[in-house]
């Protein structure tokens, strides 16, 4: 990147299944202001807007449009991206080409989902090809459950370590004021007799509907150092897109294709000369819909060797007090506003840098830490971020 | 700007009233097929994409999954503009001048005959305040058509003026959809679909792709036989809530231009710019953007347009490829005006060409009666 | 399904006449429910006044789009006013509330800075004008539902 | 009836009423399988075939849906068609417990038919359902062969030709 681009403010709302208070622009407005009094700015330093959030959730075409006043964009440019699951980094990286462009110093990155206005599971469902998918719509936790199967079947992984992965997002959960589901779980016996949704997914593996939204202020290097918060930077970040193959949403079911996860971390690691993750990076934020699928990308980011992932939780290498710890925040599985949720693993790894993540913060000390996306078709996008460059 | 973005290749489909007999992704891919093989590049050249599509018209979520493959989005880096595909190019050039990406692929596409417009344009307003109204796009427009003409004194002749002009130029642009020999009473006569908003004063449905491969300078000068280049282009939001707006203003307008002149070091639009190609569903647009775009004064559109001076040989020629009205779709309106305007710069707008155009303006707008305005400044040097 | 896939004329190209159907409900919010309970219980047309800017906005709104402060005086308007701007329809569409032709307005009604946007009733298309005064008729207590459409339309003030 | 109707909260004294205002109109679109779907349309409802192109450069057969670029190589696929055959091996399966929302019928919906990938026996993949609904009779690489919509009226459906795979001895 030409100029050096850091995070300078966060703001999130409480997630939450329902937020009839306020309408979805008032909703957006909350974290808007949230963000806006954690750098210590006003809107009048925003320069410009990337808005992210999947209309069709919502069922309403260019939603950034109705929300103008709500978040201070009058009169001020602005651009709205869409793309699946992985939109919210999108919106971040675009935010960082308008500022390493040098077309903007300031730019704020404004990512929402409100589901209590619609169906998320039929919202997913409408992105089969409609003239091949007719009758055969399954839903996105169809997709998981597949990928499941194809992981148990590989890795020897078994539904205690899935159960463990929601006790260990139930505990950030817990800890997070924000987050959506905060269960109380005691132990892997009470997620083991939730109900399946579609087998092997239980409801306790699978991620909420949440209404919330999340705000990221970028700025450049030469105004960062004027901005009053601790900066986090932006090293390095990367979208990887990949097409379904081999009839898996979610990568290949075979498990020898290349994953778009594999081809992100070739390129994000190589340029930053990380050659062992668990070493170079402190933490991880990572988009996880399922318990299942957490611990398969633990493998497809080279977190630890193939088929380990769900050793890395049993060993509790990746709990808040452990040695690389991932979504001490309680994740995507425990709060998921769809177009916010890659905005806000970013923001929770800028906190953790910060290490004002409060009652969350990870015991160790947080330097560089890994936000990651997925959407679409198991696309993939990776920020780098740094407590100093 | 110490560096610049440069487009090395533009086309565009034909525009159509009904592109059944294709998907989106083949719509798109016979626009790709053309800026590859001008360029010789292969899809695997391309460093990055940015597409332009909207959900609700393609009726499908992640609408940009039909392309994927097309634009070789496989292992690539894609990012999808819902906006405008003005905006896309602006996105696509940040990315350019950010030095993250060399090659950068554009696409827009859009089969409006897919959709049934006036539903889908409903969802696009307020829900608690507007939405139940039934409102659409082109009913909106036409309590701005009403404002304007009311409180500016611009008559409905002046704006069928501007749908005769504009048909008339479409007669000379392979492109075009529907080019008609049209007068001023044929536009006066034809159906009323919103009052003061005619049949033909309105766009017809319209099915087109369009796609545009940017570059940074270095191998701008490379790949293209005549790269033009991107020196100015701004965006401006304007406020929802219609009740809000002095919709008889285009305020974002004015401010998304002001921008776009001043990084292109332009004072006086009407003598620095040879040649501009505007986004006009409906005929009323064409003097009421024309005064927002600086052209003329205040309330002034009309007159302008009057005078002569957009004419093909008048002293700023408005839309040569006559524009969005004889029949573009929304979302690749914007990005057409690009493509005109790049083959403009470059001398090969064929019986359209505008003799010796060194400096081109684009305009695309994005929603209720222009909510997100977008201006963007070409040069040839 | 079979009868809503066609086959073009003369190719191999098909046709799905298919639908995408997801009901969509949105809260108001404490602010528009307020403004929306007003009109049904009331019969009341409420705004809020920016303080700094001294804007009144109507329908009431929680944001001031110029200085962006948070709204939460509340005033009551005049249920009448101008006509700013007005279109007939002859488009209809499904979610239109009433047959076409449907008469929109923008009325900025006595006490308000911002246009209110809703239909006109009981006028012909000839005999509106810009400037006319109007006035707003609501839809009887019974069939009032908390919505913009508790307001019937606006219609000449004679 | 497509227009809005609100509908309210249950009333309780001590918190505020808060309005919802509910949309149900469904969005009619036309959508075109394009010509490469369409081959396989048509195939399928001439002759009760399932084809796929194939890419001239990494001969890879795709189906889902078949495309005018190969993904992987880039390159365009020409014209190339492949006929699949009708016998597979349950290569994964699931089954859904709770019904979900099917955006394209506007409802609920639970298929009783368990959705699968099936590996043809020429090494291609396929996403379809299985005609056993007993799950406890499911396991992964049974034997499974395609059963075709047999009226030529009814057929014209692209892969919904295909009714269900059905479990078969060998």
């Amino acid at each position: 990147m030409a100029v050096r681009t850091a995070i300078v403010g966060v703001g999130q709302t409480h997630h939450t299944t329902r937020r009839n208070d306020v309408n979805m622009a008032e909703m957006v407005g909350e974290a808007v202001r949230a963000a806006l009094a954690d750098a210590q700015l006003s809107i009048k330093d925003i320069e410009a807007f990337v808005f992210s959030n999947m209309e069709a959730f919502e069922g309403v075409l260019l939603p950034d449009h109705g929300m103008i006043a709500e978040v201070g964009a009058f009169g001020k440019p602005g651009f709205k991206v869409t793309g699946g699951g992985t939109t919210g980094s999108e919106a971040v990286g675009e935010g960082c080409h308008l500022i390493s462009a040098g077309l903007y110093d300031v730019v704020m990155i404004v990512s929402w989902q409100k589901h209590d206005c619609g169906d998320a599971t039929a919202g997913i469902s409408a992105a089969a090809v409609p003239t091949f998918a007719k009758g055969m719509v399954t839903g996105a936790v169809s997709e998981f459950a597949k990928q499941a199967l194809s992981y148990i079947k590989v890795s020897g992984a078994r539904e205690e370590h899935a159960a463990m992965v929601r006790l260990k997002a139930d505990r950030g959960a817990c800890r997070n004021p924000y987050s959506h589901l905060k269960l109380g779980l005691g132990s892997i016996d009470e997620v083991l007799q939730s109900p399946y949704l579609v087998w092997p997914i239980r409801l306790y593996d699978f991620c909420p509907q949440s209404c919330g939204a999340c705000v990221v202020i970028l700025a450049s290097e030469k105004r960062a150092k004027k901005v009053h918060q601790k900066p986090v930077w932006v090293a390095d970040f990367v979208v990887v897109h990949q097409e379904p193959f081999r009839a898996g949403s979610f990568g290949d079911p075979t498990g020898t294709e290349t994953y778009s996860q594999h081809v992100a971390c070739e390129r994000l690691y190589k340029r930053n000369g990380i050659t062992d993750v668990r070493k170079q990076v402190d933490l991880a934020e990572i988009y996880e819909p399922s318990t299942w699928e957490e611990m398969s990308l633990y493998e497809h980011f080279y977190f630890c060797e193939k088929n380990e992932g769900w050793k890395l939780i049993e060993k509790g290498i990746t709990n808040i007090e452990g040695d690389f710890p991932v979504n001490c925040s309680g994740g995507v599985i425990a709060s998921n506003p769809i177009g916010a949720t890659p905005v806000l693993r970013i923001a929770e790894a800028a906190l953790q840098i910060r290490g004002d993540a409060g009652e969350h913060q990870a015991t160790r000390d947080v330097k560089t830490a890994i936000a990651t996306a997925l959407g679409g078709p198991n696309w993939t996008a990776m920020f780098l971020l740094k407590r100093s460059l | 700007m110490a560096r610049r973005a440069g487009i090395v290749a533009v086309a565009q489909t034909k525009y159509h009233p009904n592109r059944v007999d294709v998907n989106e992704a083949e719509l798109a891919y016979e626009a790709i097929k053309q800026v590859l093989e001008e360029t010789g590049l292969t899809l695997s050249d391309i460093d990055s994409v940015v597409t332009c599509c909207q959900d609700a018209w393609d009726g499908r979520t992640i609408a940009s999954l039909n392309l994927q493959h097309v634009v070789g989005a496989h292992f690539g880096h894609e990012f999808t503009v819902a906006e405008d595909g003005i905006n896309a190019a602006y996105v696509a050039m940040s990315q350019v001048l950010s030095g993250d990406h060399e090659i950068v692929m554009v696409e827009s596409h859009m089969k409006e005959s897919q959709g049934e417009k006036s539903l889908i344009e409903n969802a696009g307003f307020d829900a608690i305040l507007m939405r139940q109204l039934g409102l659409d796009f082109t009913s909106a427009a036409a309590l701005q058509a009403r404002r304007y003409m009311d409180k500016c004194g611009v008559t409905s002749e002046q704006c069928a003026k501007a749908v005769v002009r504009n048909h008339r130029n479409a007669k000379k642009n392979p492109f075009a959809q529907a080019p008609m020999d049209v007068t001023v009473d044929d536009v006066l006569r034809s159906g009323m679909l919103v009052s003061p908003i005619r049949l033909l004063d309105a766009k017809p449905i319209s099915d087109g792709s369009c796609v545009m491969i940017m570059a940074t300078e270095q191998k701008a000068k490379k790949l293209a036989r005549k790269p033009v280049w991107i020196t100015g282009v701004a965006n401006c939001y304007e406020t929802h809530y219609l009740g809000d707006r002095e919709l008889a203003d285009c305020d974002a307008l004015v401010k998304a231009a002001m921008k776009a002149y001043s990084m292109a070091g332009i004072n006086d639009p009407l003598s620095q710019i040879d040649v501009a190609e505007i986004s006009t569903e409906y005929s009323y647009q064409e003097p009421l953007w024309l005064e927002g775009l600086g052209f003329c004064g205040r309330g002034d559109g009309g007159k302008l347009g009057d005078s002569g001076t957009i004419e093909m040989g008048g002293r700023l020629p408005v839309n040569p490829s006559g524009g969005v009205l004889p029949g573009n779709p929304n979302s690749v309106a914007g990005m057409a005006r690009i493509a005109e305007a790049v083959l403009q710069l470059r001398g090969e707008a064929g019986d359209r060409q505008v003799k010796g155009a060194k400096v081109a303006l684009a305009h695309g707008y994005t929603g209720i009666c222009g909510q997100l305005q977008a201006v963007m400044i070409l040069a040839n040097t | 399904m079979a009868e809503l896939t066609e086959k073009l004329e003369g190719m191999d190209v098909w046709v799905y006449h298919g639908k995408i159907h997801i009901p969509n409900t949105y809260s108001a919010g404490a602010v528009g429910s307020r403004f929306l309970i007003e009109l049904r219980d009331n019969e009341r047309i409420m705004g809020t006044r920016c303080p700094a800017c001294n804007h009144v906005y109507v329908p009431a709104r929680s944001v001031c789009k110029d200085c962006f402060g948070q709204l939460s005086e509340w005033v009551e308007v005049s249920q009448q006013g101008k006509l700013v701007t007005y279109a007939v329809s002859y488009q209809a569409n499904p979610v239109q509330p009433s047959k076409i032709p449907l008469t929109y307005g923008i009325v900025k009604l006595d006490g308000a800075d911002t246009g209110f946007v809703h239909m006109l009733g009981e006028v012909t298309p000839e005999q509106l004008k810009v400037g006319m005064k109007v006035k707003a008729v609501f839809k009887v207590k019974e069939e009032r539902q908390a919505s913009i459409l508790d307001i019937k339309y606006f219609k000449p003030l004679v | 009836m497509a227009e809005g109707s609100p509908t309210k909260q249950p009333k309780k004294p001590e918190q505020p009423e808060y309005i919802r205002i509910k949309f149900d109109s469904p969005r009619p679109y036309n959508w075109s399988t394009g010509r490469y779907l369409g081959k396989l349309y048509a195939e399928a409802k001439e002759h009760k075939k399932l084809v796929a192109n194939r890419c001239p450069k990494c001969k890879q057969m795709i189906m889902h849906t078949p495309t005018p670029v190969c993904p992987k190589c880039k390159v365009d696929m020409g014209w190339d068609w492949v006929e699949m055959p009708e016998t597979g091996t349950v290569f994964q399966y699931t089954y859904q417990v709770y019904p979900l929302f099917d955006p394209h019928l506007g409802k609920t919906f639970a298929d009783p038919h368990p959705p699968a990938i099936i590996l043809l026996d020429n090494g291609v993949f396929l996403r379809h359902r299985l005609e056993e609904t007993d799950t406890k009779k499911l396991k992964d690489g049974m034997r499974v062969k395609a059963v075709w919509e047999e009226d030529y009226e009814k057929r014209g459906q692209g892969y919904q030709d295909i009714l269900y795979f059905r479990t078969i001895e060998e």
